[in-house]
């Protein structure tokens, strides 16, 4: 069994969220951007959540995937550099901290029940390092001054609405359905918290392996992942609606169409993976514990983007 | 024991068992078998039955109908207020149990207190020759010491420390089938003790014409399947009767005769 | 022998007749009516029953609509699907998956609860560790099973496999185990070994704790395969994709409709199941009935 | 009585004596120690290979490190964590968890299997029913445990006594289905009802049945509760939660110690079972050897 | 057939079954039984011996041995290249299987083609009278008809279509237990012709001492725990003898009187 991602001549294996904060993936599948400039479609395979991506990813089961920073750390980390490298950025916000009315300070969480999605990822990282930045105790354990409960974004929307939480710390479309559907209001949008109003939230990263024996087909892939970023910033409304028809191919479900707008509103979609925010976080993971000091030098590999984007005359992106 | 021999006596007048066009049949359609047809009989409260019968012509069906384990096809059973003590055919002992914990299960059942059933257990095994074996289990017996638990705890089932007051019927799968001569001879005089002690109606199948008239006040011949009462005959001889007594022989002999008759009939 | 029974049967016949006349009279036909209905009707009391407390819970306003949506959303939404073909596709990709995953946990338990039961040092060696493995759940599994095959139909059957086969390999040792012994000598006696060995004796004798074996390994394998369908899912339309997406988007109708359709098909397996053993007990003499 | 059997034994054990002089000599003593070895060293060979199969692996450079830890990593992991004390709670917490939902599972799940084998009409109405719900994935039912009970200890009981009460209750009712007939009759005979009926009778009766029963019903409350611990994580540290994070962070070494520890339990578990069993077997007289 | 007879009679000169001084054990220390104390007998090939002794004696562990299902604690059993068909004390039916299905099942094992095993089955079904059991399940018999379809299948171990030539031994542990005596009659001729055409080599367990001396070349009687030989009687009637023949009720009678004496020295 297994395939040994070799061989140029197969079809690319892309990774990627049925999620809003993956548009550029959703975008590229539905308008066959991917395909016009790989020559075939790609084999897409989607996942839930960001270790399955990577598991995948080591497991050649995909050569390329659209991840959040966390995993790709993780990635970085466990494979001491070996397995994987960012080469684009995708999307940047959309990340909020959402509450039940009531609640209009930080002060006011005190004693509160705030969800992330999950134990030590990017979420997490920022509610405990913003809450102990402002002088709240937060512990691994729920305990503190504010209660960190650490569950599936499915499953915090169900205790939100049954009134079990009080708030919620989570990406999109999360931020907008806790809005719209149960009456939750932002009291903190994390972009506040970062230069510029940037911090990145997708990128897309690369087997190194794979990358190594084909770069051709990574060019490629970039170019494509270029274009459907341009495309999407240059047709807004278009491009939400070709990414709402693929989630509903892919999930059986479109997002209502004031969840798609307040979502797409909230996300940037670019080409820059903001590394500064992605180092920043770690260091952030690290001093409230949930990360083992790392060596993050060398994550990006942003040299076929950079030929690229200045090829057709854009800004380069740096990797800090 | 002695209230239950005059309850016993005081009710003789009644039947302590009435079977009356009694038919059971198995299964349905063209796979049925009718295994009895039209059986009727009485047995008087305190009588000791005997039935004979060749193979597969449905003394166990009978016994099955009067415990109430079966339900008659058609006809009707009545057995009073009697308590049923049945021994199977089979030995039919619980395997989780020990030989003393099967037998004091049944004291247990006929309301013997707990601090009694040791003991109580202990002499009926010593009834039937099994001193010593209490602590086994029921695989650890040979076959004929198996029937010989099952009969002990068929004994123990006459037992009835509730004073209800109402009457016993032992109904008893040949019981010494598996036992050798001696052996079943003296259990014959126990059994005949005990049934006169507790003024028990006992229902006996047997395939031994001696052992039937040995023990029986009467002996009722089945025929072959379909089984139907073909004969009865009073045991006029006094007891304690021998088996090998000349009186014993001889009708043993007109019945086997009456018997091999029936069973030539039917081919078996 | 045979003219003998054809004559006796005549007789049988009549005697038989006679007593129909007295109670039996059309039980056969009758019979086999009252029979489905006594066991049907149970059935649709209970779910009756079920739908009732639902809607009632749902009209009483338990638990806001869109997190416990009643059968009024719940059943369009099914049919919805059922018409829309979706449904029919999702259905035919997993039981593709779950005929398959459990044919080959039936052969590979099959094989090694054969193997365990009869070597003992097979047993001693691996006989815990099989219910070992079966405690490890699917979602643990599913790393090695993307890592050995890639995100590929095979890394589900692996995970299927792996929850089935224990079940039925044990249902197999346990039904050797408890086995009398008796019928094992009479087979020794009569020279069974080998394949007659486990044609005649091993297999039928081990038949009914087989197929409870076997009840519990499709449970298993059904349970593997829900998680395996949510968690490796490369495109193609299932029942456990469709559990996935329903949850992550929070679709509540959806959800309970997919998970009505799954117990629909777990309580049918269960019955044909039940069939099988209602036919052994008879064979066997146990039907108490 | 009771003298008689004093009297023959010396007798008895003087026959025995010669035996003994002949083959038996030291047999009990000597035996018990063959039996726990002949038992032992196939479970070591068994592990022995296991481990030679997976170094060898990771020496031929199968599958890259990270992907495939060897044991020369992941054992200091597990001693790490069994040194700094955090093994120890999750061990704590997780089993806590397990025996509390397991003897719940096994009260509910005697209970509804007892009136089920009963009771014709509960068998027909809900009877398929008990394995349908079984074959749901534990994942489906924790949106509902939540909506019940909200991210509690209790929403992680009630996903596990779903999982394993079927199990429980489908071995009881397979017992009683499978207990000979000629037996329950004998309790018949002997006046066995009510509370005798299951003490004296049912239940020794369906035991062996029911401990298989209990084994599967174990496994399903594992991997139930290991499936609630990683999704209703919150906060206590448990076994599952680190399962769960140990994949979240694709720690392969951290993995794989988990699974370790897991696969360790269920096999204890298991020879629990089994010491059990084979107690049961013995005392029915079904050892063969 | 024929040459099953010649060959056994060419190996006449060895014994077909000879135990030597075996002992057989239960369990062990203080819960320990010896079942068999250094029993030694010789069986000729072709002969027909009869086992007699009390209930509990070792009669069924013996024939375990014999047929090597059981291994002894001590002492050596040969019972050469001989095919053993045992028929046990219970019935031990495949319960899964049908009564013809049974029965051919051994047929099958001992070579015989598939065309013919529906007829042999029911030869050997007629042969035990019960012609029409054919397509009924083993729990659908009385205990009787049970014991006769064992009979049955014991007797369809005794074909030998595989010509290895080599000879049977046939172990019956009290195959009439159940039977009333007109079948057992019946029956006792049938096992006899079947014997003496097959050339067979009988070890007939009873506890019918008038069945022994009707079938056996020799009676050899066993003493009670721990079994023993304690004697042994060659039965010179020539054959077919009657059961009720004065001469087979005086040997009865002689070894009648030892078994009672062997039972009441060791009070059971
Ligand atoms: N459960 C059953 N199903 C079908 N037929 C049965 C069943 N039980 C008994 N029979 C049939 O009923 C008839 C009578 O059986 P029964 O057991 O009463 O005979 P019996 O007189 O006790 O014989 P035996 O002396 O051999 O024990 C037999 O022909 C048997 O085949
Ligand atoms: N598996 C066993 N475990 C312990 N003891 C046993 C076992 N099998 C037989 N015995 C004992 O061995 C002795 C002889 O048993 P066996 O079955 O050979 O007697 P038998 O002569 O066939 O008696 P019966 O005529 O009653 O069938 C008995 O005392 C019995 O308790
Ligand atoms: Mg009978
Ligand atoms: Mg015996």
């Amino acid at each position: 069994g297994g395939d040994d991602g070799s061989g140029g001549g197969g079809a690319l294996k892309l990774g990627f969220f049925p999620n809003i904060t993956h548009a550029t993936a959703l975008v590229g599948v539905k308008n066959g951007i991917y395909a016009k400039h790989l020559g075939v479609k790609p084999e897409v395979k989607t996942f839930n959540a960001g270790p399955a991506a990577v598991e995948s990813l080591f497991a050649k089961g995909v050569d390329a995937t659209y991840v959040g920073p966390n995993p790709a750390i993780n990635a970085w980390a466990k494979s001491k550099g070996k397995a994987i490298k960012i080469i684009a950025g995708a999307a940047s916000g959309g990340v909020a901290l959402v509450v039940r009315p009531g609640i209009d300070s930080l002060d006011d969480l005190k004693g509160k029940k705030i969800a992330t999605p999950q134990k030590g990822n990017t979420q997490d990282v920022a509610l405990r390092h913003h809450l102990k930045s402002k002088g709240l105790t937060t512990d691994l354990s729920g305990g503190g001054d504010v209660k960190i409960i650490p569950q599936e974004n499915s499953v915090t929307l169900q205790t939100f609405a049954s009134g079990q939480i009080d708030g919620a710390w989570v990406p999109e479309p999360f931020v907008s359905r806790l809005v719209l559907e149960s009456k939750g209001k932002v009291l903190l949008d994390e972009k506040t918290l970062w230069p510029n109003g940037q911090f990145v939230i997708t990128h897309l990263v690369v087997r190194k392996d794979f990358a190594d024996e084909n770069p051709d087909v990574v060019r490629k892939l970039l170019t494509a992942h270029v274009e459907a970023t341009e495309y999407i910033n240059a047709n807004k409304t278009a491009a939400a609606q070709a990414a709402n028809e693929q989630l509903g191919e892919l999930t059986g479900k479109k997002l209502k169409p004031n969840v798609l707008d307040a979502t797409f509103k909230n996300v940037t979609f670019t080409n820059d993976p903001i590394s500064s925010s992605l180092l920043e976080g770690a260091k952030h993971a690290q001093d409230v514990g949930l990360l083992e000091p790392v060596d993050l030098t060398g994550i990006y590999d942003l040299t076929t983007l950079n030929q690229l984007l200045s090829s057709q005359g854009k800004a380069q992106v740096k990797a800090s | 024991m002695t209230q239950a021999t005059t309850q016993a006596a005081q009710s003789r007048t009644a039947a302590a068992v009435r079977l009356d066009g009694v038919s059971k049949a198995f299964g349905s359609g063209a796979g049925a078998l009718l295994a009895l047809d039209k059986v009727s009989l009485d047995v008087a409260p305190g009588e000791f039955v005997c039935l004979l019968g060749a193979s597969g012509c449905g003394k166990s069906t009978l016994l099955n109908l009067v415990s109430a384990l079966d339900r008659p096809s058609a006809g009707t059973i009545d057995t009073g207020d009697a308590r049923v003590a049945l021994m199977f055919q089979e030995p039919a002992l619980f395997p989780w149990q020990t030989v003393t914990g099967n037998i004091e299960l049944a004291l247990k059942m006929r309301g013997v207190p707990r601090s009694e059933r040791r003991s109580r257990a202990a002499e009926l095994l010593g009834l039937v020759h099994l001193e010593g074996f209490a602590k086994k289990r029921p695989h650890q017996l040979s076959g004929g010491m198996r029937q010989r638990v099952a009969l002990a705890r068929a004994l123990a089932l006459t037992v009835d420390e509730t004073d209800s007051g109402r009457g016993t019927l032992l109904l008893m799968d040949e019981p010494f089938g598996a036992l050798d001569a001696m052996t079943r001879d003296l259990l014959h005089d126990e059994i005949e003790r005990i049934w006169r002690e507790r003024g028990l109606t006992v229902l006996f199948v047997t395939h031994n014409v001696r052992e039937a008239v040995r023990l029986g006040d009467r002996v009722v011949l089945l025929s072959s399947r379909p089984g139907r009462v073909v004969e009865e005959f009073e045991v006029p001889m006094p007891r304690p009767r021998r088996i090998d007594s000349t009186e014993v022989s001889t009708l043993a002999a007109t019945i086997t005769d009456r018997l091999r008759a029936e069973v030539s009939r039917h081919g078996s | 022998m045979a003219p003998d029974v054809a004559k006796a049967r005549p007789d049988l016949d009549r005697q038989l007749a006679g007593l129909d006349a007295l109670e039996l009279a059309g039980n056969t036909r009758r019979d086999r009516r009252t029979r489905v209905w006594s066991s049907t009707w149970p059935k649709l009391g209970a779910l009756a029953l079920a739908l009732g407390i639902w809607q009632a819970l749902v009209w009483a306003e338990w638990k806001p609509e869109y997190v416990f949506p009643g059968p009024g959303e719940v059943f369009p939404k099914l049919w919805d699907r059922v018409q829309d073909g979706s449904m029919a596709e999702t259905f035919a990709t997993t039981m593709q998956r779950a005929l398959i995953g459990f044919a080959i946990s039936v052969v590979v338990g099959g094989l090694i609860g054969a193997a365990v039961a009869q070597f003992r040092v097979l047993r001693a060696a691996i006989g815990s560790l099989i219910t070992g493995l079966q405690t490890l759940p699917s979602i643990v599994w599913l790393p090695f099973a993307v890592l050995l095959y890639g995100t590929t139909e095979q890394a589900i059957m692996f995970v299927v496999v792996l929850g089935a086969a224990p079940s039925i390999a044990n249902g197999l040792i346990s039904g050797v185990d408890y086995t009398p012994p008796i019928l094992l000598r009479a087979g020794k006696v009569m020279g069974l070994r080998g394949v007659n060995y486990y044609r005649h004796l091993l297999l039928p004798a081990t038949l009914p704790a087989f197929v409870t074996g076997l009840k519990q390994g499709w449970a298993f394998a059904w349970r593997s395969l829900m998680a395996g369908e949510l968690i490796v899912n490369f495109g193609r339309a299932s029942l456990g994709a469709q559990l996935g997406s329903d949850r992550d988007v929070n679709d509540a109708p959806g959800l309970i409709a997919t998970m009505i359709v799954i117990l629909c098909i777990g309580v049918l397996v269960d019955l044909a199941f039940g069939a099988a053993d209602r036919a052994l007990r008879n064979r066997w003499g146990l039907n108490t009935d």
